[in-house]
């Protein structure tokens, strides 16, 4: 079956491509609406790379967490504050070199990291952990990873009563 | 209670007050006095006349009067009928919304209606006509413009049926087509 | 009979296989798949619209379009007609490039869910393990898609009606999921056909009392994230015309009505999935059973909308998350309780009674709670 | 009682109204029935009463048509939507029909007042209202040709009103005719008298006839 | 150098109450699904909330009142039918008693009697019709009107074959009735007014205990008592607010006095009151015209001395004077005030439409509450534009 092998990297090539496009669009289109929308469709690209490296269940949460909550909170508020969606939001500021470096430095740190990796896909043969299905991530975070779990579930609840009372103080009904 | 026991109630609670009887209505002599008046009957123990019908401008040419059907909604035999004479040239009368609400609309329609002036009303403008109409079209000099102008089509439809048109007419229209100044004689041209 | 469908995609594949090398298959494979779902979709969604127009049509004492075709059955095809021939108005300073994708990223996850649902025995497009949370998150993307039409149309009503779907999608996900954790407890995957086997023999979850009330809550959301009635807050006629898609005519409108109707049917479809018992019945073939179960539900469905008067926006709010939520973790314990207490017999009478007990005082206190909601009694006087 | 039962009795409303919808007859007005007409294929019984524009009615020949232009059903029209002109003889003097006889069909309301008031039952309101047209000046301006119909027609639309009328003609004619014979006869015996008192005054005449002629013949 | 690099971004000016959300100023306009006809609501929102709203009418305006002023007196009945276009009967009849009044006109009995079948009869007509609209406003998708309509068409068909036309009668004379009523005339009033009680309580069950039509009327666009007095509101809006004034009963004009029958009231004067104030008025008006169909009897349906009315409308000329007359229309207080020079025109023709006041309180009792209620309140008061822009 080399011919798939060959059609399905050719794919996976190209949804790569298109991420790196949405993302290059996300930073530099200046409406913000659309900036926003670039970024969704990277997210769901990297959704689509996760589900092609057949870890379908992080693909998923990708989706649901990232497109369908973060996202749309993103885009309700570019249109909740009326005046944000409309004109141009250039960004202004001249820190075009101090980026610059940073990108290099971050190059550099993960550069060898990718290349050890080889091209994709991985060969089941060589040191690839075994594929997790979606029973024993259910059982592992209920047994070894129970206590940070129960920590961000009380976090994540401190974090939506905080947000409440800030919305509240506004308007008190 | 007839007509002049309810003129004699009015005048021994409210001194300074004119009052004629017009065919089975009163006529209030002054204007000014006309929310005491209607104040009174409303607060008033005996008539209660708490509920304000209608208001209507009638012209009669040589003054505009102003007609209000009162009525009370706890005795329900008591009614009385008020009139407000004013003259033509600036029709001033004191308006009711403060006593009664129900009278904003019917003002403001009388305004539009008749050109009455209704001082106090909290809101008076045209309520029927659009904004900048202009003239008062219930009074009775009102002329309606362009009722006589006729357009290129209408004379060419005559003309098809053997009726023949005015030369004027015709001039009229090649004018009105040519998107002159259409001649109405005295309002000006009405923008939007 | 049953398999029918299975064998011709069978044969197709093997007489790829005599003509092309054998990878080329399971191209054909794939490709007979989408080929079946992408006529399937519209097919489906064209006469769910003369569907739903002959059923509302007999509730009201009258006929329903009977004019086009025998009973009305070309009145589909008019209408698409129609909507092909009708002008595409874009309004002058929207934004064009939203204006134009928004119906796109609107039906393309409606049509998406189709690979998940089990249409028949063995007859799942793509037989994902994950299937569940597939379902939920190609669902979650739609609101995108409302928010660039409300967006795009630059229209004030299409704003208002898009912010109100939008947090009407959200708040009506989160009960939508949390009532279908009882049937992953119970089954233990998230699978589709999973589900569906477990369900075998008349162990339909609908009779279990958490599995009643989970199918109900989840029905309830359905339709909520499909901006069905009661629910059509989105595109209330009455008040914000026709809400996000205000704007749009033609083809684009189009899709808008398709993306509706087929979530209507997914959402159905899902529904027989996981508490209707899928595709399990005893004589007929198993697809045949599965249409019905759904097109039973679009019925209900129907039904709301030809008696329902819509709710208001924070009456929405406040059942999302005051009583369905509340609702449906309650349901989780019921389930707990149910399973713990059946031994392996599906129709022990304990595990039973004591979760319909539970439920059912749940539902009685929830309704004290949210007493501001509940009907008043009203006294009128006959006076002289 | 519990929150659901208003809507789940509601909706077994309409249950009931979809079942019924299958058992009742069509028509029949019950509740649940359907209520539809297929209206080009079938249509509902027309009433007697019903009015829509008006026509002009004529006996026997289309020439001899009751309406007498009197103008008086244009004078009382509402909106004004009748334009009669009298059809004169070559002397130019007014006929007693109308040459023209216009109805404007797009500004009539079909009140049925120029029914009411015409005093010769010549114009009276039809039934026909499938008279849609693309030109609002010319197709709907109906003239005197379009507006004639017969009194058959009449009779055919409203059995009643027809026969009501036709007796009320009879009688009038009949009281007409007996009164034309009574000023006949009337005319004769005047006649009669006279030619008897011309007969006397003759005869006295004769004897004394001179003086008389010239009293008569030098007036002031 | 830092100064350039430092970020230009504008702090965004959040008022003191935080976020200062934008008020949206929203035309509900002339043409817009639910305004019952063109008219026209300039509503500012915050968010959903009604800040201000601003009531704009005139888009149907024909200046009834100078037409009237241009024809003789019989010849405006006709154009009262389209005053408020559901029931034509009873503006009918307002206007006749109102000219009968200035004519002293004596009217026979059988003529009062039918008057009174006809105006109950529109009366069931118009709320069983404005039930329907209201319940559609709230989204019921025109089941309830589908079901109301079927019941109209029944006595649409009766108005049909007695006047002529069925919803522009033009039916009543000054003196009477313009024809008399048959006898299979008055079976088929008599069928539908015993079919009607059966339709009512289907109507009831569909929609008066639904949870959510009580959610969305109840305690909404509250009309307290004392303002719908202030603002001369009348009609099921007044009654619903607890002020029991009814012109049947007050002015006991024409036959009613003949007639036992109650007058329903409401609590609280919000929608719901309306509404299911409106169906028990219905009930009423049924036992009205079940004692009206025993009493009548045979006799003449017009006025036999009447002074040169019928016959030559023409040169009917009533004596100088004024006359108001007032009828209890299903909108409200429906008045016509003529005043009579002597000559064939009125001199001066005033209608006192209820519509039109009525809404002087649709501002009041929407500030607060959400755009879906104020369409929702808007529907309850029940306008037709022809009423309000004469």
């Amino acid at each position: 079956m080399p011919q798939l092998e060959f059609l399905i990297k050719c794919g996976v090539y190209g949804l790569m491509g298109l991420g790196i496009i949405a993302a290059v669009g996300a930073v530099l289109l200046p409406n913000l609406f659309h900036a926003g929308l670039a970024l969704a469709f990277v997210l769901v690209t990297i959704a689509g790379i996760f589900m092609s490296v057949g870890a379908e269940f992080l693909g998923m949460v990708q989706i649901l967490l990232y497109v369908g909550g973060v996202m749309t909170l993103i885009i309700y508020t570019i249109m909740l504050t009326g005046r944000l969606g409309a004109k141009d939001v250039r960004a202004q500021n001249r820190q075009g070199i101090f980026a610059a470096i940073a990108a290099g430095f971050f190059v550099c740190w993960i550069g060898p990291l990718i290349l050890k990796t080889g091209a994709w896909p991985q060969r089941e043969s060589d040191s690839a952990p075994p594929l997790l299905s979606v029973e024993d991530l259910g059982m592992s975070l209920m047994t070894e990873y129970v206590f940070p779990f129960e920590v961000l579930g009380v976090l994540l609840f401190a974090v939506l009563i905080g947000a409440i009372v800030i919305a509240r103080q506004d308007r008190p009904s | 209670m007839t007509l002049d026991e309810v003129k004699r109630h009015i005048e021994k609670h409210l001194p300074g007050v004119a009052l004629k009887p017009v065919r089975e209505s009163l006529l209030v002599e002054n204007p000014l006095d006309l929310p005491r008046v209607v104040e009174f009957l409303k607060a008033d123990g005996v008539l209660q006349l708490n509920y304000l019908s209608s208001v209507t401008g009638v012209d009669y040419l040589t003054f505009l009067e102003c007609v209000y059907h009162l009525y009370s909604m706890e005795n329900k035999t008591y009614s009385l009928q008020l009139r407000v004479r004013v003259d033509r040239e600036n029709p001033h009368v004191p308006s009711l919304v403060p006593i009664f609400r129900g009278a904003e609309f019917q003002e403001r329609e009388a305004y539009d209606m008749y050109g009455f002036q209704f001082d106090g009303h909290p809101d008076l403008r045209r309520i029927l006509m659009w904004d900048g109409y202009v003239g008062y079209p219930m009074r009775k000099d009102y002329k309606q413009e362009d009722s006589e102008v006729l357009d290129r089509d209408d004379i060419e439809w005559l003309q098809k049926h053997g009726v023949s048109v005015a030369e004027e007419h015709i001039k009229m229209a090649e004018s009105l087509q040519t998107g002159g100044e259409s001649e109405q004689p005295e309002s000006e041209q009405t923008e939007g | 009979m049953d398999q029918m469908f299975v064998n011709i995609k069978a044969a197709l594949v093997g007489l790829s296989d005599k003509v092309f090398p054998d990878w080329v298959g399971v191209l054909v494979s794939i490709a007979v798949s989408i080929v079946a779902i992408a006529l399937l979709g519209p097919l489906i969604m064209m006469y769910l619209t003369l569907i739903e127009r002959k059923v509302v049509a007999r509730m009201q004492n009258r006929i329903g379009p009977n004019r086009v075709g025998k009973y009305g059955l070309l009145q589909p095809l008019a209408d698409g007609v129609k909507m092909l021939i009708k002008e595409d108005i874009v309004p002058r300073n929207a934004d064009k490039v939203l204006h134009l994708l928004a119906p796109i990223l609107i039906v393309a996850p409606a049509l998406l869910v189709f690979a998940v649902l089990p249409f028949g025995r063995n007859m799942t497009a793509v037989d994902l393990n994950v299937g569940i949370l597939f379902f939920a998150a190609i669902s979650s993307i739609g609101t995108i898609g409302i928010f660039m039409a409300a967006w795009g149309s630059n229209n004030k009503f299409s704003v208002l009606g898009g912010m109100r779907s939008v947090a009407q999608m959200i708040s009506y996900e989160i009960p939508m999921v949390m009532s279908v954790v009882p049937v992953l407890l119970a089954v233990g995957s998230l699978s589709t056909n999973a589900i569906v086997e477990a369900q075998a023999d008349w162990h339909w979850f609908v009779f279990t009392p958490w599995g009643f009330l989970g199918c109900v809550i989840f029905f309830l959301c359905g339709v909520a994230e499909c901006n069905r009635s009661p629910f059509d807050l989105a595109e209330a006629e009455s008040e914000i015309i026709a809400g996000f898609h205000t704007e749009y005519s033609g083809m684009k409108f189009a899709l808008f009505y398709m993306a509706e109707f087929m979530s209507a049917f997914t959402i159905s479809g899902m529904t027989t999935t996981l508490f209707l018992g899928g595709w399990q019945g005893p004589l007929l073939p198993s697809w045949l059973w599965f249409f019905l179960k759904t097109y039973g539900l679009i019925f209900i469905m129907l039904w709301f909308r030809a008696t329902l008067p819509r709710l208001r926006v924070d009456q929405l709010m406040a059942l999302a998350w005051k009583f369905l939520l509340p609702l449906s973790l309650v349901n989780i314990v019921a389930t707990c309780i149910w399973h713990f207490l059946s031994d392996e017999a599906f129709f022990t009478p304990a595990a039973f009674l004591v979760p319909l007990a539970l439920l059912v005082f749940s539902y009685w206190g929830l309704m004290k709670l949210n007493q501001p909601y509940m009907p008043e009694k009203r006294v009128y006087p006959l006076v002289d | 009682m519990f929150f659901g039962l208003g809507i789940l009795r509601g909706m077994n409303i309409t249950l009931m109204n979809f079942i019924r919808s299958y058992t009742r007859k069509r028509g029949s007005g019950e509740i649940g029935a359907l209520t539809t007409v297929q209206y080009p294929e079938e249509r509902l019984p027309e009433k007697e009463k019903f009015r829509n524009f008006p026509f002009l009615i004529y006996d026997d020949k289309p020439e001899d048509l009751r309406c007498v232009a009197c103008d008086i059903c244009a004078q009382d029209c509402p909106p004004r939507c009748i334009y009669i002109v009298k059809e004169t003889d070559e002397a130019g003097k007014p006929m007693k029909k109308p040459a023209v006889f216009d109805i404007d069909f797009t500004v009539c309301m079909n009140c049925g007042i120029c029914e009411e008031v015409c005093p010769f039952d010549a114009i009276f309101m039809d039934h026909e209202f499938e008279i849609a047209d693309s030109d609002r000046h010319d197709k709907l301006l109906y003239h005197r040709d379009d507006l004639l119909k017969t009194n058959e027609h009449f009779h055919k639309i409203r059995p009643n009103d027809g026969r009501e009328v036709d007796t009320r003609l009879a009688e009038a004619k009949e009281a007409k005719a007996k009164k034309d014979e009574a000023r006949k006869k009337a005319a004769e015996a005047k006649a009669a008298a006279k030619a008897k008192a011309e007969a006397e005054k003759a005869t006295e005449a004769k004897e004394d006839k001179p003086p008389e002629t010239e009293k008569e013949s030098d007036p002031q | 150098m830092f100064e350039k690099m430092r970020v230009k971004t504008k702090v965004i000016d959040s008022g003191k109450s935080g976020l200062d959300t934008q008020t949206l100023e929203v035309n509900v306009g002339p043409q817009h699904p639910s305004t019952h006809g063109v008219f026209r609501m300039t509503i500012v929102l915050d968010g959903e909330v009604v800040k201000s709203l601003r009531p704009v009418m005139g888009y149907l305006h024909r200046n009834h009142e100078q037409i009237a002023e241009n024809i003789t007196y019989s010849a405006s009945m006709p154009y009262t039918d389209r005053l408020d276009y559901f029931n034509s009967m009873s503006n009918n009849q307002a206007w006749a008693m109102t000219v009968e009044q200035l004519a002293e006109v004596e009217i026979p009995d059988r003529a009062e009697y039918i008057r009174v079948i006809m105006s109950e009869l529109t009366r069931l007509v118009n709320h069983v019709s404005v039930i329907g609209f209201l319940l559609n406003d709230m989204g019921a998708f025109f089941t309830p009107t589908l079901f109301a309509f079927r019941e109209r068409e029944k006595v649409l068909d009766v108005f049909e074959a007695v006047s002529g036309s069925r919803m522009m009668c033009n039916y009543l004379r000054f003196g009477g009735v313009n024809r008399d009523l048959t006898d299979d005339q008055l079976g088929q009033i008599k069928k539908i007014v015993a079919d009607f009680p059966a339709f009512l309580d289907e109507f009831e069950t569909l929609l008066a205990q639904n949870e959510i039509v009580c959610m969305r009327c109840q305690n909404v666009g509250v009309l307290p008592a004392e303002l719908a007095i202030n603002a001369s509101i009348t009609g099921p809006m007044l009654r619903a607010s607890g002020v029991n004034y009814d012109i049947r009963k007050v002015d006991q004009y024409s036959v009613y006095d003949r007639f036992e029958f109650k007058i329903p009231l409401g609590e609280k004067g919000d929608v719901y009151d309306r509404y299911y104030v409106r169906m028990l008025e219905m009930r009423e008006s049924l036992k009205i015209l079940n004692q009206a169909l025993e009493q009548i009897e045979p006799g003449p349906f017009m006025a036999p001395k009447v002074p040169a009315c019928l016959k030559n409308p023409r040169n009917f000329k009533p004596p100088v004077g004024e006359a108001y007359g007032r009828v209890e229309a299903p909108k409200g207080e429906l008045g016509f005030y003529v005043v009579s020079d002597g000559s064939k025109e009125p001199w001066r023709y005033h209608v006192r439409a209820p519509s039109f006041i009525n809404l002087t309180v649709l501002e009041a009792m929407c500030i607060g509450y959400k755009l879906a209620d104020a369409i929702v309140i808007l529907g309850s008061i029940d306008i037709v534009l022809g009423e309000v822009d004469r």
